[in-house]
């Protein structure tokens, strides 16, 4: 299969874009298009209540952000663009009426979110029986993969990527490291997550003896166990792939056990940035991945991104979920505008081979599987810093990974698309 | 030949010797009334006859068949049943429904999930008979639990009428009835028991109802029996005119 | 009741009634208020089943998800797994939740009140950690995803309407069947066994078993609502066999009315309905959800179908 | 697996425990005498925790010591208004429908929380004094806040056990849990002692929630992922046994600990396998109060 190449011309400014747009629809589109200025809307689903809300309000937010850009620069086609939110409370059944309703009552044109791959693999025969975009803003590899389908793309990182990353980022940083063990969550996620932290170190031949596997229950109130576990493993370095409060539950358990001075490497493949900043100054040093990290690229994208949602919301835009929902809503913006129209298979085929870039990067959508790649995938090392009241990656600790590389091979994936 | 038999019953509550080493024997067809002052073990003994409680040791034997272990349903299939001193019944089931549970018992037919109840003409019927003879009849649709104090006595002791069983315990039939309640009641009791050859056990405290009905009375203090013997025997009798509220007995 | 007319209220013209009217709806209704009715009715039909424990014998159980879920997780794997028929596979699924509800049962029977609650609880929390770290077999939290809509015997049952009108079926026989055990003689005994189970015993009726009967009713039914859900949603998670979940129909049977057959069906409808139209216009709305319940228990205790009950009867007796 | 190395779980284990005593000694207490299953217990605790937050971070030079005693009040408070104005309303009511109104208080507290403190976590740091650990031989370490979380759940159990057994107040408690109807024969203000109890059993889950904080990420939500533990150690125990809730948390913590060295793919069933054992040959869980 050929590579589809990336040409400079196609990276789109966003904004700059989205003020052409504007421009057009104000003076220079025909009267026909202007006529339906009826607003495009976009339907969302993500969780607003309960103990996932720290994930779903901020992607909640993210979407507004980017909706109000692209309102002030005039919309879509001239356009408004509308955002239907529904909280789909982290429950399966809850999403699969939510996006019935988003569908069928609201009439939304695409539906796009979901902080938990339950919910949003649950999406996926909907947007196959209602024929209509769903973008997911979880994590799970299946969406590209062997739930793949001609409605389902997934534009942020994948389990497998993040994972791998992890993987030779320790291989390049702590190559003498050999005793590794794993502290994951005991669901899909997590058993994926260090299978393929696993895989990315024998990519690199990197030689690893697993001294400890464990697996830790979701919202788990006890970590001492697993902790003391892993001290007693001796093992020297220890990939986790736990996130949201059950990764700041560890960490603060784990820290009186002088656990990150004894194990050499903690490497984590889900630090949602908002981790950092719940944990303030009891931050402790550790290799973080996360799908956005607010610091590293000084793009015009990335600093109006952070200073509205500094603005609006009065606190850093720190969780993945956020920037995700802003990149999702920014792609399907300029897909519309390349179809020239809200014509589902036509954006399917503008949002195939997609090239943007958003606060996260740049990204590109391999038109084979639906899934999004990355420019890099960054990691760094988390450090004091006086300019923040929180810590952030040490500089001097960046790591890339350039996203084409440790995206799924094409024959690995397990997609069967069939083309509408 | 005697049809109920207690055999050197005992129970305790902690320190509390409620009855002990009871013996008790009643004939088939007789009437038999248990008196003694509040606390001397008549509702214990009761229970333990019913199978609310286990003895400690001893036995109660029913016709000839040990009961004492059995659960209560399985006693009252043996054709014993009883009533409460507090009217023990089902308050949110209308008068009619709260027979006709007894009734499907008795019936057997309370297994039958496929048919509506109301649409069973012989359980109907039979409710329906019970309920005239008790004088309830203008309350079947009555929720039990709005029932004066009287009519739940009356729905209490038609609930273990309706059972048809060979012996009858009654806890207090006619506590807390006026004057015509009672006897009514006691007409009634008296026109089952020579109808149906019922044996009867039943504790009363008022002293009319007892030498009106009672064939032999029992006395008890502190859970034991004192005498036993036919009314006028227990009426003369001095240690239970000095015991039981002094001459107010007779 | 015995001696009450029957005519006005012939429990048979109102069921054909209902089914001709609910049938019909499709055709003036929008697709989405399809699906929603149809969820209604599935959600009615656990209701009604749980509260056959709960309002009709006087048990509370958390565990009623157990059987609606692995109901719903056994169809599905059928489904998938095997080329049964669809009705081969629903009826395997539901004979399954009867049995478990009988074993399971088996064991609660001898606990009172809240112990046996907290058993029940614990009995099917461990149904879903097997079928959330099962993985292999059940998908682990991702669940079981894509379940087609199989032909029912002879009727295609795919598409929103279709699909309605095989749950409206299958629900309306379901609620048929346990309305006549609610009325029958056993019905009438599980409701001695809820106002006053001692004297039931002392009747010769062995409470033990004719819980364990209301038990294993309420389990089944409450598997032939999670076999109907599986198709209907088109996946399996295991969600549906949190305990969390076992709080919904106990909710709406409170809600419509526990000492009432057709309460839970008015609990299903305006909870289903109100949860919809509050979570759409407030990011907040557990709040208002919270406040509304709370409001409602402290002035309807009884539910609505008791508050209408109760005027009904108020209605009646006041020109006396 | 060496001696030295259980004993050091067992510690650790202990550490757990205390905390889950502290919450659910409220629980225990105040289901035995009000007969309330309060589901909304975990809120209450969670309440505990933000408070806590709020008060370190808003009062200039506030300690970790003051901030709990204040949130303690604070939750206290809460509790207080919950017992007085809805829960009295329903007393003589189903446990069905207790839960379902304190279901509903959890849906309130939960969104208040989430409007006045926002959805991100917060985190309250280890008092200094308690920060570091003890290296144990064999390189082991014992932090010191967890040894301080035993010493806290001895004290509190300590003193509910004298307050329980050697005063009026808590002989009457005692007397009412074992039998409701005593307590108005004896001419006691019911409704008086209900609200004192309740707000007794809010104020040690507000305790709880403020001594967790140092370990856990505060968030809205954390009431609900532990109330069924704290449900399972009230039953397995016996409700109204304090004494009860000593042991099931014990047994529930110790088990969580030993389970997860042994036996870890289980670790998601612990508490319920536990409970059914003990419910299958104790039905009115292990201390039943009569």
């Amino acid at each position: 299969m050929a590579k589809k190449k990336i040409t400079r011309r196609a990276f789109v400014k966003v904004v700059g874009s989205g003020a052409l747009v504007a421009g057009a629809a104000t003076f220079g589109v025909p009267t026909l298009l202007r006529a339906s200025s009826k607003p495009i809307k976009f339907g969302q689903l993500n969780t607003t209540s309960g103990i996932m809300a720290s994930q779903g309000v901020p992607g909640m937010r993210g979407a507004q952000i980017a909706q109000e850009i692209i309102n002030q620069a005039g919309g879509i086609m001239g356009r408004k663009l509308e955002l239907v939110q529904e909280d789909d409370q982290v429950k399966p059944s809850v999403g699969v009426r939510k996006f019935r309703k988003l569908v069928l009552e609201d009439k939304v044109d695409f539906v796009f979110g979901t902080n938990s791959s339950g919910v949003g693999l649950a999406c996926v025969p909907l947007a196959n029986e209602f024929k209509k975009i769903f973008i997911s803003t979880s994590m799970s590899d299946k969406y590209t993969g062997s739930n793949c389908s001609p409605y389902v793309f997934r534009i942020g990182e994948s389990t497998s990527m993040a994972s791998k990353a992890s993987a030779y980022c320790m291989v390049a940083n702590e190559p003498g490291i050999k005793k590794w063990a794993g502290i994951n969550p005991d669901y899909v996620f997590g058993h994926e997550s260090w299978d393929f932290f696993k895989k990315g170190m024998k990519e690199k031949k990197h030689p690893v003896e697993i001294v400890k596997e464990s697996y830790s229950p979701f919202g788990s109130q006890d970590y001492k166990p697993y902790i003391t576990a892993l001290l007693e493993s001796k093992a020297e370095g220890v990939f986790t792939s736990l996130w949201t409060g059950d990764l700041i539950n560890f960490i603060k358990q784990a820290k009186p056990f002088g656990f990150f001075d004894k194990v050499k490497a903690f490497v984590n493949n889900t630090t949602s940035f908002a981790t950092a900043i719940g944990l303030g100054d009891q931050m402790v040093p550790f290799w973080g991945e996360a799908r956005y990290y607010p610091f590293y690229r000084d793009t015009e994208i990335n600093r109006k991104y952070i200073s509205m949602y500094r603005k609006k919301f009065d606190g850093y835009p720190g969780a993945d979920v956020g920037a995700e929902c802003f990149a999702t809503v920014m792609a399907l913006k300029l897909a519309i505008e390349k179809a020239g129209t809200t014509d589902t298979p036509k954006v399917i085929a503008a949002l195939e081979g997609l090239e943007f870039e958003v606060p996260e990067g740049k990204k590109w959508i391999r038109p084979e599987d639906h899934s999004g790649i990355d420019e890099v995938v960054l990691l760094g090392k988390f450090h004091r810093d006086s300019k923040y009241p929180f810590w952030v990656y040490d500089p001097k600790t960046y790591f890339t990974v350039p996203g084409k590389e440790i995206a799924m091979p094409l024959d690995q994936t397990g997609c069967k698309m069939a083309k509408p | 030949m005697s049809l109920l038999e207690v055999r050197t019953v005992s129970k305790s509550f902690g320190k509390l010797q409620a009855v002990s080493e009871l013996e008790l024997s009643i004939d088939e067809g007789e009437v038999r009334c248990i008196i003694g002052a509040n606390g001397a073990g008549k509702t214990t003994l009761f229970n333990l006859i019913s199978g609310r409680i286990q003895p400690d040791s001893g036995q109660v034997v029913f016709a000839g068949e040990e009961i004492s272990g059995m659960r209560p349903p399985q006693i009252v299939r043996k054709g014993l049943s009883r009533s409460f001193q507090v009217s023990n019944y089902f308050p949110n089931l209308s008068v009619f429904q709260n027979v006709r549970i007894a009734v499907l018992s008795r019936m057997r037919k309370s297994r039958i999930f496929y048919w509506p109840v109301s649409r069973l003409r012989d359980v109907n019927q039979r409710v329906g008979e019970l309920l005239e003879n008790f004088n309830l009849l203008s309350l079947a649709e009555v929720t039990a639990d709005k029932l004066s104090h009287g009519d739940r006595r009356k729905l209490e002791i038609s609930l273990v009428v309706a059972q048809e069983p060979r012996m009858l315990l009654l806890d207090e039939p006619t506590a807390g009835m006026n004057s015509t309640e009672t006897e009514s009641t006691i007409r009634l009791i008296k026109d089952l028991v020579t109808r149906l050859g019922l044996t009867l056990l039943l504790t009363e405290h008022d002293m009319k109802v007892v030498f009106s009905l009672a064939d032999k009375i029992t006395f008890m203090h502190y859970g034991q029996v004192v005498c036993e013997g036919p009314p006028e025997e227990i009426k003369a009798n001095q240690d239970v005119k000095e015991i039981y509220l002094g001459g107010e007995v007779c | 009741m015995p001696s009450k007319p029957q005519t006005l209220q012939n429990p048979i013209i109102w069921f054909l009634v209902s089914l001709v009217i609910l049938w019909a709806a499709p055709l003036f209704l929008p697709t989405f208020y399809v699906y929603l009715i149809t969820e209604i009715l599935i959600v009615s039909l656990f209701a009604v089943s749980t509260n056959v424990l709960l309002g009709f014998t006087g048990l509370l159980s958390f565990g009623q998800v157990a059987f609606f879920g692995s109901s719903a997780y056994a169809v599905s794997l059928l489904i998938k797994g095997t080329s049964l028929p669809f009705a081969a596979s629903f009826f395997i699924s539901v004979g399954l939740s009867a049995l478990a509800a009988l074993i399971i049962g088996l064991f609660c029977m001898r606990l009172r009140a809240f112990y046996f609650a907290i058993l029940t609880l614990a009995f099917s929390q461990i149904f879903f950690v097997v079928a959330y770290k099962w993985t292999s077999l059940t998908g682990g939290d991702d669940g079981i995803v894509g379940i087609p809509k199989k032909p029912f015997f002879l009727f295609d049952i795919n598409g929103p309407d279709a699909y309605y009108h095989f749950v409206l079926l299958v629900v309306m026989v379901s609620l048929a069947l346990l309305y006549l055990i609610i009325r029958s003689p056993l019905g009438e005994v599980l409701q001695a066994i809820r106002d006053n189970s001692e004297r039931t015993e002392f009747l010769g009726l062995q409470v033990r078993n004719y819980r364990l009967a209301s038990f294993v009713i309420a389990g089944t039914f409450g598997g032939v609502a999670g076999a109907l859900f599986a198709p209907f949603q088109g996946i399996v998670t295991p969600e549906l066999l949190h305990w969390s979940h076992s709080a919904e129909p106990l909710m709406i049977s409170l809600l419509g009315g526990m000492y009432f057959f057709f309460g839970p069906i008015a609990g299903a409808v305006i909870f289903v309905f109100i949860k919809e139209w509050i979570t759409g216009f407030t990011e907040y709305w557990m709040f208002w959800y919270g406040l509304l319940l709370m409001l409602l228990i402290m002035y309807l205790p009884g539910g609505i179908m008791g508050f209408i009950s109760e005027h009904i009867r108020r209605g009646k007796d006041g020109p006396k | 697996m060496e001696l030295s190395y259980l004993i050091y779980q067992l510690i650790i284990g202990l550490s757990y425990s205390m905390l889950l005593f502290l919450i659910s000694s409220g629980l225990t207490i105040i289901f035995g005498l009000l007969n309330i299953p309060n589901f909304a217990h975990g809120t209450l605790y969670m309440l505990g925790a933000y408070f806590t937050y709020f008060f370190l971070h808003s009062l200039p030079g506030a300690s970790f010591v003051v901030a709990i005693i204040l949130a303690v009040i604070a939750v206290g408070v809460i509790g207080a208004f919950l017992e007085y104005v809805p829960l009295r309303k329903i007393y003589e009511r189903s446990h069905a429908l207790q839960l379902l109104m304190t279901f509903s208080f959890i849906l309130m507290l939960d969104d208040a929380t989430k409007y006045f403190a926002g959805t991100d976590f917060l985190s309250i740091a280890t008092p200094k004094l308690m920060a570091g650990s003890f290296t144990l031989p064999g390189d082991r370490e014992m932090p010191v806040y967890s040894l301080f979380i035993i010493l806290c759940g001895l004290v509190v159990a300590y003193l509910l056990w004298l307050g329980l057994y050697k005063t009026r107040l808590g002989k009457l408690v005692q007397a009412g849990t074992a039998n409701k109807e005593m307590l108005s024969a004896l001419g006691i203000n019911v409704p008086r002692l209900f609200t004192l109890v309740f707000v007794l059993g809010a104020v040690l889950a507000g305790l709880a929630g403020g001594l967790a904080g140092p370990l856990k990420a505060v968030s809205v939500g954390m009431g609900e992922t532990i109330i069924i533990t704290i449900f399972a150690i009230v039953i397995v125990g016996g409700v109204g046994s304090l004494k009860g809730a000593f042991i099931a948390s014990i047994l529930v913590g110790e088990l969580n600990t030993f389970g997860v060295v042994f036996f870890p793919s289980f670790a998601m069933a612990f508490t319920y396998i536990l409970v059914i054992l003990v419910l299958l040959t104790k039905p009115e869980g292990l201390f039943r109060i009569k």
